[in-house]
C-alpha cells in the first residue's frame, strides 16, 4: 500500500516519556506527576507548567477567551460534582448487595420542571459574558494596519498592505531535516514550529487581519493572539489583534489542507514600534536588491546549485525530493513531458501555475533568478539531462 | 395502530395482513419525504 | 402457491398522489425561509455580483468617513496581472465614487475570466452598492493588452455605525472550458 | 413450502391454506444468509458487519496512534496518515455505529412491540447486503492510483473537489450507496413501528428504545438525502463542470460545509439516540425500579432531534459568519444541553433508591452515563463561539467526539450485546471475564482520550502526522492507551465467540430476572418465528418498564 515509511519504528530517544518507559521507577513518579499531581493541586500552577489549558495570551480578546473558557470550566466542574456526586451516593448505599430495597417512584412534574429550568437558568447565565466577548471579537474599530495573510499549500503569504510588503513563509529547513532525523529534532527548541521568515508586527498597534486562500481551506491560528480564521479561496474573512507585549508567538494552520496540513506553521514576531520600522526599511532595502538580481547572467553550475535549494525548498513537497512525485496525486519529475519538452511551456507553467491542480503559480512567489535556477534544475536533474540553460533575464521577458 | 377492540375481531392472518398495508403506505410516503429533501438539497443550491 | 388479489382503496390512491405533493410544496416553500433565515442572520450576502438599479436614496452622512481598501487575486493558471490603481481611499456614505482596476493579459492566448467580490467584514456586501463593474460579466482579456475596468459605486449609509474599515477584493477566476479539462490532480 | 424462503408474504398466502405448516426454521449453509428475510438473521448479520468494520477502523486508528507515538514520521508518509483519518472516521461512523445499531433494531424491536418480523421484510434483506459491497468499495480506493480519500471524514471542497484524487467518485458512489442503506433501514423502522405493533399497544406503551430508534429513524430521513445531494453535487463539480462549491463559477466552498453540516449535525444525534434508549432498558432493569420520567425522556429525545437541525453552523463559526449568525448558533446549541441534561438527570433518579447491582451491561451503562457526561461538557464548551476560537479544530474536539462516540454511542452497543446476547443465543457469556474486560476498556479508553483535551488546549491541530515536540508526552500516553484499548477488543471477540459456541445455556425466558418488557417473555433462545399470536395488553402493560411496579 502507499505511503509505509521504511524507518524504523522507535529510532530514537526524543521525548522524556520514551525515557519514562525505559525505566520503571521513573515511570512511577511520572504517573503521580502528570495523573495524580494534576488532580490534587490547584489548577492553574500546574496549567502552566505543563501546559495543559490555554494559556492566557497576549491580547484582550486570547484573555477574554482565556476568561470564558474558565467560567464554562468552572460551571462544568460544579454541575460534574453534583450530578456524579449523587450517582456515586446511591452506586455505593443503593445496593442490592447491602440488602437496598428498590423504591417504586418513577415520575415528579415537580421535579423535572426543576431540572429543565435551572440549567436554563445556568445557561443563561454563561451566555452574558460569551455573548460580550463575541462582540468584542468583532469590533470594528479603526485598524492602524492591514496585513493580507493568503494560504498556500503549503505555505502563507503575508502582504503589509500599506508598506508594499509581501513575503512567503516556509516550514524552516532545519524542522524539515529533523522530520526524518531524531538527533537533529532534540536539537531544535521549535521543531516544526520554526518557519524560514516570520511575520514581524509592532506592538501596541491595532491590526487587522485579511485571511483568503489560494487554493483549498486554510485556517490562520495562533493561540497568544487569540486569533483563528478561515482562508477560504475566493473570499476574505478579517480579525484582529493588538499585541500587548514583544514576543515570538507561534503556531499553524488548523484546517486539513491536505499532504503537508502539519507542516505549515506560523510564527509571529511582535516588536517594539521602533524596531519594526528598522525592520521595514531592511525589508524594503532586500527587495530593491532582489530586483537588481534579475540582470545578472549566471553560469550553469551556480543555477544548478541554486536551483536545487529553492527545488528542495519549494518544489520537493509535492514532487518529490527525488522527483518521483505522488503517483495519481502529484506528477513526476523525472522524464516529464513538461520538463523535458517544450522549454517556454515549463516556464509558462511554473510562471503561472496550473488551474484546477495544486501547482501553483510560481511567478508571484520567486525572483527571476530563483525561478531561472530553478528550472534550469529541474531540466538537467534526475536524469532529464536537457542541457537547457535558463537565464533571469529569459523569465524576465517572459512575465 | 390497530386498536384493541378492531384487532378482536381479525383472525391471525387478516390482523398482519392489515398490518402490512399501513407499513407500506407509510413506507412510501417516509421514501418520498426522503427522494423530496434530496432533490430539495439540490434544488437549493441551483 | 395462491396469490390473494390485493385491491387498493381510492383512499390509499388519493393519499399516495397527495403525499409527493405535499412534500414538495413543502420543500419549495422552505426556500423563501431558508432566505429570511439568511437574511436576518446575515449568512449569505458576503458576494454580491449584481448591479445597483434605481435612485440612489441613501443620505449622504458627512459627519462619517469610511476607508475603503482595494484589493485583487487571481487564481493558479490564470495568467493576468490585475490591481486596483488606488489600495485605498477615504468615502463618506451615499456619494458616489469611482476606482480602476486595471488587468494585463501576460499570455500569449485570449484568456477569459470572471471576477468576483468579497468584502470585509461581511456585513458591509449589503450596503456595497456598484452601479457599474466588470464582475457583472465574464471579462475577455487580449494578449498582452492592458485594460482599464472602471468600478462605481456608493456606500449606503445605512451601513452599520460602528464599521469604519471595509475591504474589497476582487478574485479573477478563470471561466471554465467548454471543453473537458484535464482529471482533476494531475 | 417451507424449504425455499422465509418471507413474510409467503407466509401470509402459506396462512391462508395451512395453520400448521408455517413453523419452519431458517435454511441451511450461506443461502440462508444471503435470502434471509428474517429481522433476527438480519440483525445478526448487520452486528457482525458493523463489528469487522469497528475492527478495521480500530486498526485504522492503531496506526494514526503508532504515527503520533513519538514526533517525527516514523511509519507513514502523510498522505497516507490523512488517508487513515478519513476512512478511520468514515468506517466507524457509517460502517461500525450505524449499522450496529440498526442490527440493534431488527433483532429488538419487532421483540419489544410484539410484532411477527419487520414491516418490509425483503427491502430490509436490501438494506443489510448493499453494505459490504459499499464498505468493499470504500476499502477499495486505498488500492487505487493516488490513493484512497485523505480530505478528512468531513471531505470539505475544494480539497475534496478540485484537489482530490481520483479514486474521490469511488469514495462519492460509496457513500451514495451506504446512504441509500440507512435510508432504507430508516424506512423500515419507522413502517415497523408505526404499523407492526401489536394491537393495543399505544405509542407511549412503547419502550424507550423503540421511541429513541422511531426518532432516529425521522432524522435519518431528514439528513441522509441531504448528504446524498452534497455528494451529488461533489460529483457533478469534478465531472461535469458545474461549480456548486467553486467561486469560479458563483459558488461558495463554504456552502458546501453549510449542506454537509445540516446532514452532519443530526448525524452525530442519528449515533448517539439510540444509544440512549438502550441506556434506559438497562438502567432500570439492574436498578430493580422503574424507569424515572418515561414521558419526559420521550420529550427530551424528540426535541433533542428538532434542535439538532437548527444548531449545524456551530462547526463553522471560523469560516467568517456575521456576528448575528454566530449569536444565533451559539445559544441554539447550548440550549441542547438542556434536554440532553433532562435525560442524564432521569437515570441519576432512576439509580437513587434503587436496589443496585452490576452485571455487565449495568457496568457499561453507568459508563455511559459519566463519560458521555464528560462529552457533554466538552461539548457545552465548544458551543461557546468564542471560546470555539482556540478549541476548533485541535484535539479538545477529537476528544470530545470520541467521549460522544466511543464511550457514548460505543459502549451502549457493548452494553446492548451483553444485554441481549443471552436471550438470542441462549448461552450466557463468562461473566467474570466480561468484568475484567469491562475495567480493561474503561480504564484504557480514559488514558486514550483524555490526555487529548490537555493537548488541545495546549495547541495540538487535529489532523496532523507529526507535531512539535511540548505534544509528544501526552501523545505517548494517549498513544499507549490507544494500544491497550484496541487489544481489549480482542477480548471482546474471544468473549462473544466463547459465549456463542461454549457458553452455559441459560433456560429462562427472563434471563435477567428485574428486566422488563415483551422481549423476556418469549424462550430463550429467542425462536425463529416470535409473535405469532401479538401479545395481549394487560401483557404489554405488566412488561411496560415505565408504569407499573417492577
Amino acid at each position: 500500500m502507499l505511503g509505509i515509511r521504511i524507518s524504523p519504528f522507535l529510532s530514537a530517544k526524543n521525548t522524556s516519556l520514551f525515557n519514562i518507559v525505559n525505566s520503571i521507577n521513573n515511570k512511577y513518579l511520572n504517573i503521580i506527576k502528570y495523573f495524580l499531581i494534576p488532580l490534587l493541586l490547584s489548577p492553574q500552577f500546574l496549567f502552566a507548567e505543563y501546559a495543559i489549558n490555554l494559556p492566557k495570551g497576549v491580547t484582550s480578546v486570547s484573555r477574554n477567551i482565556y476568561g470564558l473558557h474558565m467560567t464554562i470550566f468552572w460551571v462544568c466542574v460544579a454541575i460534574a460534582i453534583l450530578v456524579f456526586g449523587v450517582m456515586i451516593w446511591s452506586m455505593i448505599f443503593h445496593r442490592k448487595s447491602r440488602g437496598a430495597v428498590a423504591s417504586n417512584f418513577h415520575e415528579s412534574t415537580a421535579v423535572e420542571l426543576v431540572w429543565t429550568l435551572v440549567p436554563l437558568a445556568i445557561l443563561i447565565a454563561i451566555a452574558f459574558p460569551a455573548t460580550r466577548v463575541l462582540i468584542d471579537l468583532e469590533n470594528t474599530e479603526k485598524a492602524d494596519m492591514t496585513v493580507k495573510i493568503t494560504g498556500y499549500q503549503w505555505k502563507w503569504q503575508y502582504d503589509y498592505m500599506d508598506e508594499g510588503i509581501s513575503f512567503f513563509s516556509n516550514l524552516a529547513q532545519s524542522s524539515k531535516d529533523a522530520i526524518d532525523n531524531a538527533d537533529n529534532r532534540n536539537k531544535l527548541d521549535h521543531y516544526l514550529k520554526e518557519v524560514d521568515k516570520r511575520l514581524v508586527l509592532p506592538v501596541g498597534k491595532r491590526i487587522r487581519f485579511l485571511m483568503t486562500s489560494n487554493d483549498v481551506i486554510h485556517s490562520w491560528w495562533v493561540r497568544d493572539l487569540g486569533v483563528k480564521q478561515d482562508a477560504n479561496p475566493g473570499f476574505i474573512n478579517d480579525a484582529w489583534a493588538k499585541i500587548d507585549k514583544p514576543g515570538v508567538y507561534r503556531g499553524q494552520c488548523a484546517e486539513l489542507c491536505g499532504k503537508d496540513h502539519g507542516f505549515m506553521p506560523i510564527v509571529v514576531e511582535a516588536l517594539p514600534e521602533a524596531d519594526y520600522q528598522t525592520w521595514v526599511g531592511k525589508q524594503k532595502a532586500a527587495q530593491k536588491a532582489r530586483e537588481a538580481a534579475s540582470g545578472k547572467q549566471w553560469s550553469k553550475q551556480d543555477l544548478m546549485a541554486q536551483g536545487q535549494k529553492i527545488y528542495s525548498s519549494t518544489c520537493a513537497s509535492c514532487h518529490g525530493v527525488t522527483g518521483q512525485g505522488i503517483p495519481g496525486v502529484f506528477p513526476a519529475m523525472v522524464g516529464s513531458k513538461i520538463a523535458t519538452g517544450d522549454l517556454k511551456k515549463h516556464i509558462n507553467i511554473v510562471l503561472n501555475g496550473k488551474s484546477g491542480t495544486a501547482m501553483q503559480a510560481f511567478g508571484k512567489q520567486l525572483g527571476d533568478a530563483d525561478l531561472a535556477a530553478v528550472i534550469t534544475y529541474e531540466r538537467n536533474a534526475f536524469g532529464n539531462n536537457t542541457g537547457d540553460v535558463v537565464q533571469p533575464s529569459t523569465i524576465k521577458s517572459a512575465r | 395502530m390497530i386498536s384493541k377492540e378492531e384487532a378482536r375481531f381479525l383472525s391471525e392472518e387478516e390482523l398482519l395482513k392489515r398490518q402490512r398495508k399501513g407499513a407500506t403506505l407509510t413506507a412510501t410516503i417516509v421514501a418520498m419525504i426522503a427522494f423530496g429533501i434530496f432533490f430539495f438539497t439540490l434544488y437549493s443550491n441551483m | 402457491m395462491k396469490k390473494e388479489p390485493q385491491t387498493i382503496s381510492k383512499r390509499f390512491w388519493i393519499k399516495l398522489g397527495l403525499a409527493p405533493f405535499a412534500m414538495f410544496a413543502f420543500a419549495f416553500a422552505l426556500v423563501p425561509l431558508y432566505d429570511t433565515f439568511c437574511d436576518i442572520t446575515g449568512l449569505n450576502g458576503r458576494t454580491s455580483n449584481t448591479m445597483f438599479k434605481g435612485k440612489n436614496t441613501s443620505d449622504v452622512d458627512l459627519n462619517r468617513k469610511i476607508t475603503i481598501e482595494f484589493m485583487s487575486s487571481t487564481t493558479p493558471g490564470f495568467p493576468l496581472e490585475f490591481r486596483p490603481t488606488v489600495t485605498k481611499m477615504e468615502i463618506i456614505p451615499g456619494k458616489l465614487y469611482t476606482i480602476t482596476y486595471i488587468a494585463e493579459n501576460r499570455s500569449d492566448r485570449t484568456i477569459i475570466g470572471q471576477a468576483v467580490p468579497s468584502f470585509a467584514p461581511g456585513l458591509a456586501a449589503k450596503h456595497f452598492k456598484k452601479l457599474q463593474c466588470f464582475c457583472f460579466s465574464n471579462q475577455t482579456f487580449e494578449p498582452k493588452k492592458p485594460k482599464e475596468m472602471p468600478v462605481r459605486f456608493f456606500v449606503d449609509s445605512k451601513l452599520d455605525k460602528d464599521i469604519v474599515d471595509i475591504t474589497l477584493s476582487y478574485n479573477f477566476f478563470k471561466v471554465k472550458d467548454a471543453k473537458p479539462g484535464p482529471v482533476a490532480g494531475l | 413450502m417451507s424449504t425455499t424462503t422465509t418471507d413474510l408474504q409467503d407466509e401470509i398466502d402459506a396462512l391462508g391454506k395451512s395453520h400448521d405448516n408455517h413453523h419452519h426454521g431458517p435454511e441451511k449453509g450461506v443461502m440462508r444468509w444471503i435470502k434471509t428475510t428474517n429481522h433476527k438473521d438480519i440483525g445478526t448479520l448487520y452486528l457482525w458487519f458493523a463489528f469487522i468494520m469497528l475492527l478495521t477502523g480500530g486498526a485504522m486508528a492503531m496506526v494514526i496512534r503508532a504515527e503520533l507515538f513519538q514526533p517525527g514520521l516514523q511509519l507513514v508518509e502523510p498522505q497516507f496518515f490523512n488517508q487513515m483519518t478519513t476512512l478511520h472516521g468514515l468506517i466507524m461512523v457509517f460502517g461500525a455505529i450505524m449499522p450496529a445499531f440498526v442490527g440493534l433494531a431488527n433483532w429488538q424491536i419487532p421483540l419489544m412491540i410484539g410484532a411477527k418480523d419487520m414491516a418490509l421484510p425483503r427491502m430490509n434483506n436490501w438494506s443489510f447486503w448493499i453494505l459490504p459491497f459499499a464498505g468493499a468499495m470504500l476499502l477499495s480506493t486505498l488500492f487505487m492510483k493516488g490513493g484512497g480519500p485523505a480530505f478528512g471524514w468531513t471531505f470539505y471542497a475544494p480539497l475534496s473537489t478540485t484537489f482530490a484524487p481520483d479514486s474521490t467518485d469511488f469514495f462519492i458512489f460509496a457513500i451514495h450507496m451506504l446512504g441509500f442503506s440507512s435510508i432504507m433501514g430508516a424506512i423500515n423502522v419507522i413502517a415497523t413501528i408505526l404499523n407492526m405493533r401489536a394491537p393495543g399497544m399505544k405509542l407511549m406503551d412503547m419502550p424507550l428504545f423503540v421511541w429513541t430508534w422511531l426518532i432516529t429513524a425521522f432524522l435519518l430521513i431528514a439528513a441522509m438525502p441531504v448528504l446524498a445531494g452534497a455528494v451529488t453535487m461533489m460529483l457533478t463539480d469534478r465531472n461535469f463542470g458545474t461549480s456548486f462549491f467553486d467561486a469560479a463559477g458563483g459558488g461558495d466552498p463554504v456552502m458546501f460545509q453549510h449542506i454537509f453540516w445540516f446532514f452532519g449535525h443530526p448525524e452525530v444525534y442519528i449515533m448517539i439516540l439510540p444509544a440512549f434508549g438502550v441506556v434506559s432498558q438497562i438502567i432500570p432493569t439492574f436498578a430493580r425500579k422503574p424507569l424515572f420520567g418515561y414521558s419526559s425522556m420521550v420529550y427530551a429525545t424528540a426535541s433533542i432531534a428538532l434542535l439538532s437541525f437548527v444548531v449545524w453552523a456551530h462547526h463553522m463559526f471560523l469560516t467568517g459568519m456575521p456576528v448575528a449568525g454566530q449569536m444565533y448558533f451559539m445559544y441554539a446549541t447550548i440550549m441542547i444541553s438542556v434536554p440532553t441534561g433532562v435525560k442524564v438527570f432521569n437515570w441519576v433518579t432512576t439509580m437513587w433508591r434503587g436496589s443496585l447491582s452490576f452485571e455487565t451491561p449495568m457496568l457499561w451503562a453507568v459508563a455511559f452515563v459519566i463519560l458521555f457526561t464528560i462529552g457533554g461538557f466538552s461539548g457545552l464548551m465548544l458551543g461557546i463561539a468564542p471560546a470555539d476560537i482556540q478549541y476548533h479544530d485541535t484535539y479538545f474536539v477529537v476528544a470530545h467526539f470520541h467521549y460522544v462516540l466511543v464511550t457514548g454511542a460505543l459502549f451502549s452497543i457493548i452494553a446492548a450485546v451483553f444485554y441481549w446476547l443471552p436471550k438470542w443465543c441462549g448461552r450466557m457469556y463468562n461473566q467474570k471475564l466480561a468484568k475484567i474486560h469491562f475495567w480493561w476498556a474503561v480504564i484504557s479508553v480514559n488514558i486514550l482520550f483524555f490526555p487529548q483535551h490537555f493537548l488541545g488546549l495546549a495547541g495540538m491541530p487535529r489532523r496532523i502526522p507529526d507535531y512539535s515536540l511540548q505534544f509528544a508526552d501526552f501523545n505517548m500516553i494517549s498513544s499507549i492507551g490507544g494500544f491497550v484499548f484496541g487489544a481489549s477488543f480482542l477480548l471482546l471477540t474471544y468473549i462473544i465467540v466463547d459465549c456463542i459456541r461454549n457458553g452455559e445455556r441459560v433456560k429462562e425466558p427472563r434471563v435477567w430476572p428485574s428486566a422488563k418488557g415483551l422481549e423476556w417473555t418469549i424462550p430463550t433462545p429467542a425462536p425463529y418465528h416470535t409473535f405469532d399470536k401479538p401479545p395481549g395488553k394487560e401483557l404489554i402493560l405488566a412488561e411496560s418498564s415505565h408504569t407499573g411496579a417492577h
